[in-house]
């Protein structure tokens, strides 16, 4: 099993989650979070001066997936959130030793 | 001003029974409508229209300590004012200079439903007057939030109700001395805004600015509580400046005609300025330059015309805007919500433009009697400086005496986690 | 309470043409214009004030559902005010004990554009007093929050304003049995506070406890909101004790007055106390000592003056937060935003403080003639035993009805889902 | 329009000396105190009342731009009021065809502070006349949130005041042509509402959706701050139509009377139906009915009585909120906040009720001598339409306009990112 | 050592924390989350109109811990986070390479 | 490749910047998070009574690193984040199998 996360754009998450369904994943989870990369920050500007934010708001998501789906989901995510401009974020994969799903017990491959 | 329908009800009534006129004479029901609505408008613009407006610019972890600030000042400052605050300010100074009242007002001593002051009840002149007192210091908490010890803001208060409020007050208002030579200040440019503003800087500086000031200060956390509560105070100054005619007529009308213009006018000024700097016009500037155009027309409300509020807006907007990064940028001061920037610098310079635009040829209500243009604007000027000058040197003194008592400066801690926190075992926002 | 203005202008009126002398005699002006003020101000304490301050104190997820109680209750309890609240509470008994009134007004209905009620029309007096009638069943709102059934807030209200507050409105301020025993409640100790708190208290009894309470329960999502809804109560409340006088006089100056001076020193005495026990004030303690002030002031308002008001302001902050802690840590009582510990303690302090600070050598108005200060305290004391004794018997039906129509508790889900959810379909914030 | 103590005093005067007199018989010091508190009050229905009610409604990340836009209208609209407006819409037209004023008053010229207009200082009817100019394009605000240009927002906006509200004020109250026919419209459900919700429907279909509308759009990001605006809406409205009486006596009174029950039978109609249609009310729901019930009182709230008032408030909350539906589900405009739904169909209901309720044997006050039912119905209806498509074509030119200089609609980008970021460089909420 | 994450109802946070206290755990990092899943979102009613929010509020809990707790822990958090009801979250493990105590420098076992 | 995670004081996150871009870390992502640890929560007044809230707020940071930058990564978070007192938080590292950068699909060390 491997675990998928994603750091995106907020405004492709709809896209990214059709995207995911489409090729099965059933649940997800997201977190807003804050970004610090090429992509700077923007200013803001407050009685007469300028001051500088350097964290952009992402949304991360993280998906549990089997080793099959694994990769069609990398490329899935990859498409879905694809503006083509700089901060449009990272796919990172790590492996999961384990997936219970709380309600039934089920473990692994029937957690998810 | 008395309204003429009162006059005349006066003269008939003369004829009629001496005794019940002089009565009649006094009490004007109209008067005292409007007066006891304009006396809720200025307790609205603190409580909680100031304590919002600053509330919404200050960093999420200290939103609570500055409401504190502005609710424990309403509160605190309120008994002092009628404890002496009012009686020192408005009854006649014994000695003659002109200096301070006395003590014959104190607690409203002597006041009952029916003492009149003027064609109002005293005790609403003493409640309208109240309201001022109690939003001049406030204004002030502008100048030190995000690091200040609660038991200082308390302390500072107070004493700077009594050694700089309370005296100029009378000075201005309670016919002392500056009120002898003929200062005009309608509703407060000096009494209010130039000793706010001064004594602002002061404390700014001996307190030391915010950790991270200026590079890395961080933006206002709730620009729409500000936008909100510049709204109420904008609502509010129409009995500020209305009430301060303190009768329902063309004086008020007048008044509240040339405020909103003026707060307008310095909106406007505000915006355009960000607009040609920063590409962009920011909603915290525009509702800031609204302030400064409302500071700026106060002690002129009741002497110039709409043409000259138009002037009297722009001016504020611009020049008070240069000064917030003047004060910030060069001076490397840091008066936090810029007090003295907006309102320092709004109420001097209103206070000047009222000796010009008081002119007759300007749309003004001319001069008195022997008096003229130049005279007057050397009057108000040497008004402004005598009390901007005090105010710096008392307002030394209430800070030193804070520091001996308990300290200024919270411990660094309390900055860092929050003053809501740390000092009112409080958090602004539980969201979940 | 007309103004003395008026009474000459009736008199020389009276000589020139008897029938427009009536009438002229009757409409005040200046009273009409302070008291359509009032009525608004009064308007404006339930919605938005008492909503926010109560909205501010509950968890995130309920935040919308007190609102709605509040907007529910105000747009509802009008409608029947106008049906037959007001009618009952103001024409007079035909039985002649003084229990309830008659329907002549039901639908305000005789009631044109110049009818008048003293000096005033009275359909503004209709609508001054609907305001109170409207914040009185709010007030009840914060005993239930976040866990009650909606349609349980409009039944209990509906109910309850029909069999306690009508009744109650009609005993002391419509002429009826304690009116005629000369009980004084200016403007609502008695008839709001008292009924409100106590039934309040009940209420939450028969509802029982939030889940978790009282170890687990969270603190305010915003204090903020509470601090927002506090300031426009204070200023509200001028509208609610000085519109009480009907005149535009030094009656509605001095009671708005010392409504001031006792919130202040509500605030001042709540403060410290935390500051004593806790090591540091709160502003959401602030903030309800100041309520707790302007709740004890209110039956008092027309008859003591301001160093009484001090007294008064200072008993209702410490006794109330006394009373806080023993009716959720010691009765455990539910009641969740403490209406009996702010609202009935004050009401109940108040009418009884109003009997002692009524007299003249302490700065009262003094007593009607043949009464005295243990008379005076005598009568109160029953009016306040009375009307707390028939509150919460008649809020105990109330509930059982309500509990018979549609249940009085929300299922679990929603009290954990959030009844902004559950019950409206909404979320108080959606931060993205 | 003036009270009958007035009346009186005028009389007895008379006979005493004549120039005074006539200065007498004008000024009302009481209608000068209440019209000086309606105008306050209608200044915080736009600000903070309105910016807050729609700043509520909209996505977290353009919630500034909203209050920006209220801000930037109320400031611009004052001085263009000030300027041009004001003179063009209560002079008379030397054409004598009544379309419009001349320029005699631009920039007040000839108004003193002694100059009256009716019993009141005309620089107060000014004021008063002022905070309903900016209201109105106030409320189009609502038709183009989340994606319009700033600059497009002030160049409607100015333009639309010139050529939209500015002739139809003088038809219908500067004593143009509507007004000699007979039009009824107390306080502006053609001038005020009609026009906006008109104009909002065709700049919306200009303007084009948000994107992913209908589908995909969010739900109010802060339904709070929308309740917090409504109640100050709803008070204010007390100085909005009762204020349009401008005299404090009985019309005044009652006119806040009809405003307020229709208001809470708007609520409640809107609240049952959504309980009726979805299972349960939203406090969203709640406050849009509220509104929609003043919205249409507000032409009949000089005419009517308190039972047509629950008529016309159920009526409002039905209808309002069948056409929300309408034009957003089946007409797919995106009106986005429901302006025209709202307002327009309201002000349009409301002024076609009038010509029914006003009738005598329906509560209300009559018709003019000569005037029957179904003959006001005609002239309320011709007053509607015609003033409905002269805005849905004046309008359409406004939006040309801007278009040209300098583009109506925000880059994707600022609709993505949130107008408050790209068109003003701030965040509505920085919680850390 | 091991992570364990959870994505659970937040209702349910506080039992968890307690279950977990039980068997010795004595730290874990929370975070508010959405999440996506069988579970649906709910209906908002907004003016005459209905729409569907699909995220539904979630805690995520980390828990850093030695082998041998971690068999307990997935336990613990199972029992005491199940309601039994759909939506009742998901456990994931995953194996740690490291840990550090950042005031003392401690590491692995020690840092926990 | 390894991926950091550090719990750490909110106020440290912009030293812990500082420290990482100096050596050469040219993104990361952060998250506001609450912890339970040794570090006690704090108590808040309301009415007349104390209240214990038992989470702290901290800010997670997450930081996706090829192993060599790892543990240079690791020495500089721990120096930036440490104030000495309770409550400074931990480090956590664990494998990355893949990482991705959306714009232009690079992998691995590449994406970062
Ligand atoms: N090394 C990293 N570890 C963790 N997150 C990263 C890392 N680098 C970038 N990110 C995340 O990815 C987002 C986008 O990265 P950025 O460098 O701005 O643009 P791009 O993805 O186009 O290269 C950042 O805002 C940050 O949240
Ligand atoms: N494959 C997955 N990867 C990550 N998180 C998931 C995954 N599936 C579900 N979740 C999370 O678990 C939560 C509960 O899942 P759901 O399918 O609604 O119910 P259940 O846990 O009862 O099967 C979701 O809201 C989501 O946060
Ligand atoms: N076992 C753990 N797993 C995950 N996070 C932990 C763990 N223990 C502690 N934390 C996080 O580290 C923070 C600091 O831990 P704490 O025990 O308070 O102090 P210290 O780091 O000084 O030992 C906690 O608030 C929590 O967020």
């Amino acid at each position: 099993m491997k675990l998928l996360m994603a750091v995106i754009k907020p405004h492709r998450l709809d896209a990214v989650r059709d995207a995911l369904t489409a090729i099965g994943v059933q649940g997800l989870t997201v977190t807003e979070v804050k970004g610090y990369g090429r992509q700077r920050g923007h200013t803001e500007v407050y009685r007469g001066a300028e001051y500088v934010v350097n964290f952009v708001p992402k949304v991360k998501i993280e998906i549990a997936l089997s080793d099959e789906l694994a990769e069609r989901a990398v490329e899935a995510v990859q498409a879905a959130a694809r503006t083509g401009q700089i901060g449009d974020g990272k796919i990172f994969v790590y492996e999961l030793d384990r997936a219970v799903r709380i309600r039934t017990g089920e473990t692994d491959a029937e957690a998810l | 001003m008395r309204t003429r329908e009162l006059w005349l009800t006066v003269l008939l009534a003369a004829a009629a029974d001496p005794a019940w006129a002089a009565d009649a004479a006094a009490l004007n029901g109209a008067d005292t409508a409007w007066l006891l609505t304009a006396t809720a408008l200025v307790l609205f613009m603190t409580m909680p229209g100031l304590a919002l407006f600053y509330g919404g610019l200050v960093r999420m972890r200290h939103v609570l300590s500055v409401l504190m600030h502005c609710l424990a000042i309403a509160s605190v400052v309120s008994l002092a004012w009628l404890a002496v605050g009012y009686s020192l300010a408005f009854t006649a100074d014994q000695s003659g200079l002109g200096l301070i009242g006395g003590l014959e007002r104190a607690f409203l001593s002597e006041v009952a439903r029916d003492t009149l002051k003027g064609t109002v009840p005293e005790s609403l002149f003493f409640m309208f007057q109240l309201t001022f007192a109690v939003i001049t210091p406030a204004l002030i908490v502008g100048a030190y939030p995000e690091r200040i010890r609660f038991s200082a803001v308390l302390v500072v208060s107070l004493l700077w109700l009594l050694v700089v409020y309370v005296p100029v007050c009378h000075w201005v208002w309670g016919g002392g001395w500056l009120a002898k030579l003929g200062v005009i200040d309608f509703a407060g440019g000096i009494v209010v805004h130039t000793t706010a503003g001064v004594s602002a800087l002061v404390l700014a500086g001996l307190l030391g600015p915010r950790r991270g000031f200026p590079r890395e200060v961080r933006p206002p956390h709730s620009p729409g509580l500000t936008v909100l509560g510049a709204g109420m105070l904008w609502v509010g100054w129409f009995g500020f400046n209305g009430g301060s005619a303190l009768t329902a007529d063309g004086n008020a009308a007048m008044a509240i005609t040339v405020t909103h213009i003026a707060a307008s006018a310095g909106a406007i000024a505000w915006a355009a300025m960000e607009w040609l700097r920063f590409g962009r016009p920011s909603v915290v500037g525009t509702a800031t330059g609204l302030i400064a155009g409302l500071a700026t027309i106060t002690p002129a409300a009741g002497a110039v015309g709409p043409a000259a509020a138009i002037a009297i807006g722009l001016l504020a907007g611009l020049l008070c805007q240069v000064m917030t990064t003047l004060v910030k940028q060069q001076w490397r001061i840091d008066d936090t919500l810029d007090v003295f920037a907006v309102h320092g610098v709004g109420g001097i310079l209103g206070s000047l433009l009222t000796g010009l635009f008081a002119a007759l040829v300007l749309g003004g209500v001319g001069y008195a009697e022997g008096q003229n243009m130049l005279g007057q604007l050397g009057v108000q000027a040497l008004g402004v400086g005598v009390v901007a000058l005090w105010s710096a040197l008392a307002t030394f003194f209430c800070a030193k005496a804070a520091a001996a008592l308990g300290g200024l400066r919270a411990p660094e801690e309390a900055e860092i986690e929050g003053l809501d926190l740390v000092a009112h075992g409080e958090r602004g926002y539980d969201l979940r």
